[in-house]
């Protein structure tokens, strides 16, 4: 953090002397302080994941979601900003329907992440706008089958077999790099995620739920949450093996 | 106090990832009188009170009626919960002119949120120094949402927002479980009692607030002055079995914190661990 | 752009299976009359519900009449895409007066906002036949008749739409003279409004049907 | 308007000749099972005159996919033009071959969004991952997957005899040989159409092109054949 | 304490780490410099009394205007930068002959005063909400006390300020003389006063915070009883006459 | 990648056009009107109609807009807990039976079917505006969907707005389908604008053809097997009498349970009466 307190870190518009913009790397450390949310791509299907602390025991269960449906064969997890994160889910939902009603196809993946990615980059350009502080994990499902992108604050975006952003993404990381990931189902990663959420989180002991969604065989190839009782299975196996491995310390 | 070099301009990121613009915007909310929200299995229901400068002079209205099947309660900058409750109206009546039916309150509330996040993102702007309770009834049943000038919102079972809230919030926490089955006028006045928590002095009279109404099968409806006066009655009798002392005396001591803390207190306790406040 | 050959070839192509539709207009003619008689401290409002088009019924059960407010209704004859417009239009407009003003509009302001909603559309007329009827400020029943570009007067009684010529001379021989109102009426059905202190009531006369 | 005024004499010639451009014309294509023929006479006409008897009617979208021309000549050039700009740009943005079905909506959508200005019947057939297909956008901009489709002023004569001769399991020869056919017998009966018979097949080898010039054709019933 | 706050005080958008507005509530300062105005509502109408400053002899002082007539059913008394109640007149004479043409019918006067306080908040505003032609530079700096005779509530008095707040009163004061006024108007307003001795009280509540003696060229007094009337000198002496 | 078209038309411009041309060119649309464009002439034009010379010269002046490829009357019945819809597959061009494939009833979402009658290309345009809905209640994911009533109401503002532009969607619309509450909704829409709702709707012929029909046997609470075999004898009687249509239909119905858009299907004719087989028979001097 070498900016702080030199003036250069004022506008997204300014180079500091050693050429950083760090107003854009301020706007990651909103990505980096949420929640952790993770994407991975299986054999069969995306599936999306992400922590949400319950912070009043007056909220709705479920309320005010990070994973939204952009298209049908689309859909975005958010981490960072909430309302950041909605600005862009909106933008992929125009982009999707403009793509649509132009092309009359669904929009590719890869045409949605790089349309996306450079929108986001547009509020790296101008000192009247902020960097969006959020970061997208999008999963969708073309005519090339099944992909995982991951769009960040900066307008950088990469195609990913798993990754995790937020808080815990180190520890996430980690786990996903032990897994063979092309040799899962989706219906295997939900019980994963469920578990590698559970086990990142276990140091903070606040309560928090789990949002998922899929995108494969078994949802019929369109986006949406995890059925309840698929997520509950999930759940329920994760808090299971988290017992087991206290047991075993 | 407070002061730092990221902290005047809506477009500035802080060092540690947060938007001090937006947390100020947020302060002006807990200026304004406490509001309070609730809902049961088949109705929703707004509490508010009304401030009046001096004795000559009207009290501040804070609830205002959407549609029929909506209604709002502000608490902070008036003028802009009007601006809000403007735009509110006319998408109500778009919705009602295009497909001759109310608008889903969940959908109206999230675009609400996103005008408020545009106000977060461009310098020429400023966010909205205003929090709204929604409440509603539509083909999924009642509901109550609250947006903050930060551009978030949630979906409450109860939540009061506003001056010295915290007490209020107390009251609903202690007895929301008893929300789902009560009947419009038990609501009402779990309302009114929770809005009594929130008042550092004297007491709920029919001139300074205001009770709203929503549910299957009525239209929303205001209630002031008169129509408001048995509800309070009904709990002036109640008290005489000495209920409402003690979330007072919480109250007095949070609203004394609440006033004198501002932007720092809104820091350290939504985001003790250096999160971003603005998220969930 | 001389020969059009891409299209319809010329022997097969009928040239009246296009042409017959080639041009459209936009308005058509629904039908329908409507008819209103102001009381002292009433008003009666009455509409046929037959819509058609030509020879042909569209349906029987069509409503005319929009109902405003508590002490306003308006009842429309003419091509019912506009008169449904009209009722909208108006609609919303209530809706929003309701909001900036908290009060209903009275109903000799909406017979104001029915002429100026009707003249704002000088050059692309709304084909509708207006009546707005219901109770004036002091509660006596007011009858407001219109022509379909705005133009309107405040009477005692009026009728519109297709069964006016029919109709005025009788609404002419029986009120002026007091005796009690018989109006010949054929057609599916009539809804006729009671507008009084008390509010809005909603009757149906079943008609021949022929 | 005024350059194609060929001839400067009569009031009647001077109408006759100073029109537009047109394809007066006869388009067909076919799906068969590993991709599809699409065929055009070649004869433009300008009223009574024949403004260009070589003319190329079909023209390319993109590698895999062509485009049957009929209706008027600029209007249809405007079109293709348009199409194969977009197409190119999606084509670069996608990083991938463009299915024939979203080349087909891009003509439909140009057709449709400007039908009161243009007069643009067209075929749009490719082949892409799923085989080969075929799209008749008619007059008006209807979008319509079809087995086959003809379309221009000769298509009428042909009707009936593409009704009878068509069959769904047809070889490349077989397809090849039907449109053929099909483009002999209108421009013996339609004025319009005429000249020489162009054909493109589309498979998965790519897109091949073949003229056949007027004499070399089959004389139909009251011709004779071309002297040798 | 100006120093205190100036970090946030120059953007007219700039939260203060409170979540104020310090723009607004500079220009609601403005105000306390501005000569006092005074409005009483009694059951059979309301009463406008304005204080004129005359600077000078040479000034003819029926130009210098504290008071206007909006409607015929509406006028205001305005304290402040006087030049930017212009902006406000203008707007608030448009909406009520507006309404007149759409209804045909007096506006209601807290609609009339609603829309007068939209227009107070769209500084720095420029698109969506703006109600057309953006918005202004700053806040007015300019209070109002806008009295009417509802066709429906009776005589009302409504008071705006430059954060686009408006509260109904019984009756109220503005100006530099505002806090010694309220006081005086709250010790002696009676809810069944006659509008004869609500002239009397905000004369002689005026009189009590002017500097000058009160003449029929240094107040200005109106009322809506249903409808506007300024004094003329004649009246307006009647009524010193009469303190 | 092709080469680079050169450019033909002013509308071009030298070089690659720009994607601000995307769908109407200014210079298309502009371009003057050609009066004389296609009034047959010396027998050797083909013939398509220009309004602008249909056009009775004391009429307003109209769009030049006018039907191209076209599908005839829609038929649809209400019955006990559902709606049922019919048509024929037929696609006209002009006079010529062109397209016997093209399926006009369409599935909006679980509660709603549309059907059209009129120009295809402007149902196809419809139908994109009606996916675009139902794809942004999928997107909210609330549980929301627009009921039948909601689509019908959206769809006679559409029309209406397009009839105000002088500019209509050459199409009669039929609404059919079951709200959340298990109320039956039919309503229908026409290019103009007008609409309504009843127990039974048939647009262009089969107004005159089927409705008679309906009025006889129609009732709310009918069985479907009774509303299929009355829409079944309204087809065939249009069959028998409008020109414009042909024996292959389809029949979809919604429910609670949801739309079913049924296969297309041909209806035994009746032609072996002896009178048709020698009509003059008993009629000396007919022919």
């Amino acid at each position: 953090m070498s900016g702080i307190g030199t003036g250069y870190d004022l506008s997204a518009t300014t180079y500091s002397p050693d050429g950083k913009v760090f107003q854009t790397d301020y706007a990651q450390k909103a990505v980096d302080n949420s929640s952790t949310a993770l994407g991975i791509k299986c054999k069969d299907g995306i599936v999306l994941a992400v922590e949400k602390l319950v912070v009043s025991k007056l909220l709705v269960e479920r309320s005010s979601r990070r994973i939204h449906n952009v298209d049908r064969h689309a859909g975005i997890c958010v981490a960072g900003l909430l309302p950041d994160g909605r600005m862009v889910v909106n933008r992929a939902a125009e982009e999707a329907s403009n793509y649509k009603s132009f092309y009359g196809e669904p929009i590719p993946g890869r045409v949605l992440c790089e349309r996306l990615a450079s929108y986001m980059h547009l509020f790296n350009l101008y000192w009247s706008m902020r960097p969006y502080g959020t970061a997208g994990l999008l999963a969708t499902y073309d005519e090339d089958g099944p992909a995982l992108y991951l769009v960040e604050p900066s307008g950088v975006a990469h195609k990913y077999h798993g990754t995790a952003v937020g808080k815990a993404r180190q520890a996430v990381k980690n786990e996903l790099e032990k897994m063979k990931l092309g040799q899962l189902t989706c219906r295997e990663a939900v019980v994963e995620a469920a578990k590698i959420l559970h086990k990142v989180h276990e140091e903070d002991g606040k309560p928090f739920e789990i949002e998922m969604s899929w995108i494969c065989d078994d949802s019929g190839r369109v986006h949406q949450r995890v059925p309840a009782e698929v997520l509950a299975e999930a759940e329920a196996a994760a808090k299971a093996a988290m017992e087991e491995s206290d047991m075993e310390d | 106090m407070f002061r730092n070099q990221y902290d005047t301009d809506v477009t500035t990121w802080s060092p540690q990832g947060r938007l001090f613009q937006v947390e100020y915007a947020m302060e002006a909310v807990k200026q304004g009188s406490c509001a309070v929200g609730l809902t049961s299995k088949t109705h929703a229901v707004l509490a508010t009170l009304k401030r009046a400068q001096n004795e000559l002079s009207s009290y501040q209205r804070k609830i205002f009626k959407i549609d029929d099947h909506m209604g709002i309660a502000i608490s902070g900058l008036t003028a802009d919960g009007r601006v809000l409750c403007r735009y509110m109206r006319n998408e109500c009546l778009n919705h009602r002119y295009v497909y001759e039916s109310s608008m889903p309150i969940g959908r109206l509330v999230r675009q609400v949120a996103d005008k408020h996040q545009v106000c977060t993102q461009r310098s020429w702007k400023r966010p909205y120094g205003v929090g709204l309770l929604v409440a509603g009834h539509d083909a999924r049943g009642p509901h109550l949402y609250n947006t903050c000038p930060s551009g978030n919102y949630w979906e409450y079972k109860a939540m009061a927002i506003g001056a010295r809230s915290q007490a209020s919030k107390t009251y609903l926490e202690k007895h929301f479980e008893a929300f789902p089955t009560a009947t419009p006028e038990e609501m009402i006045l779990h309302g009114l009692r929770a809005l009594a928590a929130s008042l550092s002095e004297g007491e709920l009279t029919k001139a300074n607030c205001a009770v709203a109404l929503v549910g299957e099968g009525s239209s929303f409806v205001v209630l002031e002055e008169d129509d408001v006066e048995p509800y309070i009655q009904m709990l002036k009798e109640e008290e005489g079995g000495g209920g409402g002392a003690e979330p007072m005396a919480e109250a007095a001591a949070e609203g004394g914190a609440a006033a004198a803390e501002g932007g720092a207190a809104a820091a350290a306790d939504d985001g003790g661990d250096g999160a971003a406040p603005m998220e969930s | 752009m001389a020969t059009l050959t891409a299209g319809v070839p010329k022997h097969a192509a009928g040239a009246a299976g296009i042409k017959q539709h080639a041009s459209w207009s936009p308005y058509d003619d629904n039908g329908g009359t409507t008819l209103a008689v102001a009381g002292a401290d009433y008003c009666i409002v009455a509409a046929s519900m037959r819509m058609s088009t030509g020879y042909s019924i569209m349906t029987r059960r069509s409503s005319k009449i929009l109902q405003l407010t508590d002490k306003c209704v308006i009842a429309s004859a003419g091509f019912q895409a506009d008169m449904k417009a009209l009722h909208k239009m108006l609609q919303s407009r209530n809706v929003t007066y309701q909001h900036s003003h908290a009060k209903p509009m009275s109903c000799p302001a909406t017979a104001q906002l029915l002429s100026n909603t009707l003249y704002h559309r000088r050059f692309f007329p709304l084909f509708t036949f207006n009546i707005c009827a219901g109770l004036d400020d002091e509660g006596k029943g007011a009858v407001y008749t219109y022509d379909a570009i705005g133009s309107y007067e405040r009477t005692g009684y009026s009728c519109q739409g297709s069964g006016k010529d029919l109709m005025q001379p009788v609404l002419d021989n029986q009120l002026k003279a007091a005796s009690p109102l018989l109006i010949p009426a054929r057609g599916d059905t009539v809804e006729i409004f009671v507008i009084t202190k008390e509010g809005v009531r909603r009757e149906e006369l079943e008609l021949k049907k022929d | 308007m005024a350059s194609s005024r060929l001839v400067a004499g009569s009031a009647v010639a001077d109408a006759e000749f100073s029109r537009d451009i047109s394809l007066g014309t006869t388009i067909i294509a076919v799906q068969f099972a590993g991709g599809v023929v699409l065929g055009a006479d070649s004869r433009t006409s300008s009223g009574s005159y024949v403004a260009n008897r070589t003319q190329d009617k079909i023209t390319p979208l993109l590698d895999h996919v062509y485009l049957c021309r009929s209706g008027s000549a600029s209007d249809t050039q405007a079109i293709a033009g348009y199409v194969q700009y977009y197409l190119a740009q999606l084509q670069a943005e996608r990083g991938g071959p463009v299915r024939v079905e979203t080349a087909a909506m891009m003509a439909m959508q140009m057709a449709y969004g400007n039908k009161n200005a243009l007069q643009a019947g067209l075929i749009v057939a490719g082949f892409d991952a799923d085989g080969g297909s075929v799209y008749a956008i008619p007059l008006g901009g209807t979008l319509l997957r079809v087995p086959f489709a003809i379309g221009g002023s000769g298509s009428a004569y042909i009707t009936g005899w593409c009704d009878k001769n068509w069959r769904g399991d047809m070889s490349r020869d077989e397809a090849l040989d039907f449109v053929r056919n099909a483009l002999r017998h209108a421009m013996a009966r339609d004025s319009s159409s005429g000249g020489c018979v162009r054909t493109v097949v589309i498979d998965a080898a790519g897109a091949s092109r073949e003229f056949i010039p007027g004499p070399k054709l089959q004389p139909t019933y009251d011709e004779l054949p071309a002297p040798a | 304490m100006f120093l205190t706050r100036s970090e946030y005080d120059r953007g007219v958008n700039t939260f203060s780490p409170e979540g104020r507005l310090f723009q607004v509530e500079y220009a609601i300062e403005a105000i306390k410099l501005g000569s006092t105005a005074i409005g009483v509502a009694t059951s059979e109408g309301v009463v406008l009394a304005v204080e004129k400053r005359v600077t000078s002899p040479l000034l003819e002082p029926s130009s210098i205007q504290k008071v206007a007539e909006i409607d015929d059913h509406i006028g205001c008394a305005m304290s402040g930068l006087t030049a930017d109640a212009k902006t406000l007149i203008d707007h608030a004479r448009a909406e009520t002959q507006s309404h007149r043409f759409s209804y045909n019918e007096p506006m209601p006067l807290e609609s009339c005063t609603q829309s007068l306080c939209d227009l107070a908040l769209q500084f720095g505003e420029d698109d969506d909400e703006g109600g057309g032609g953006g918005g202004m530079s700053r806040p007015f700096g300019v209070a109002l006390l806008i009295a009417g005779w509802d066709a429906d509530v009776g005589p009302v008095l409504y008071h705006t300020d430059p954060s686009g707040t408006y509260v109904k009163y019984r009756c109220m004061a503005i100006g530099s003389g505002s806090e010694g006024a309220l006081t005086a108007l709250q010790e002696h307003f009676k809810p069944e006063m006659t509008l004869a001795e609500a002239e009397v009280l905000a004369l002689s509540t005026l009189k009590q915070v002017m500097e000058e003696k009160v003449t029929a060229t240094n107040v200005d007094i109106a009322k809506v009883a249903p409808n506007y009337h300024l004094y003329s000198t004649d009246e307006v002496e009647g009524v010193i006459g009469r303190l | 990648m092709l080469p680079r078209p050169t450019t033909h038309s002013k509308a071009l411009g030298p070089g690659v056009a720009g994607p601000e041309l995307a769908v109407a060119t200014s210079a298309v649309l502009d371009r003057p009107p050609q009066p004389t464009a296609q009034r047959p002439l010396s027998g050797a034009q083909a013939f398509s109609v220009d309004p602008s010379l249909v056009e009775s010269a004391d009429g307003p002046r109209q769009h030049t807009q006018y039907p191209y490829v076209t599908g005839t009357s829609v038929l649809a019945v209400k019955y006990a807990g559902g709606v049922m819809l019919a048509c024929d597959t037929l696609g006209a061009y002009g006079s010529t039976k062109r397209y016997k494939s093209l399926e006009r009833i369409i599935r909006v979402n679980a509660r709603t079917a549309v059907a059209a009658g009129g120009e295809i290309s402007d149902f196809q345009y419809i139908t994109r505006l009606l996916e675009e809905l139902a794809t942004d209640d999928y997107r909210t994911d609330d549980g929301i969907e627009l009921g039948p009533r909601e689509v019908f109401s959206y769809l006679t503002r559409v029309m209406y707005n397009r009839r105000g532009k002088m500019d209509p969607l050459w199409n009669s619309l039929v609404v059919g389908g079951v709200e959340a509450d298990g109320t039956v909704f039919l309503g229908t829409v026409g290019m103009i604008g007008t609409h309504y709702t009843d127990s039974h709707v048939a647009t262009g012929f089969g107004a005159h053809l089927a409705r008679p029909m309906f009025r006889e046997r129609q009732s709310d609470d009918m069985s479907e097997a009774d509303a299929e075999a009355l829409l079944r004898d309204a087809l065939r009687v249009c069959y028998y009498r409008d020109k414009q249509s042909i024996n292959k239909f389809q029949v979809a119905k919604a429910t609670g349970e949801g739309v079913a858009i049924g296969k297309p299907f041909a209806l035994e004719t009746k032609w072996d009466y002896k009178a048709f087989a020698a009509p003059t028979k008993w009629a000396i001097g007919a022919w």
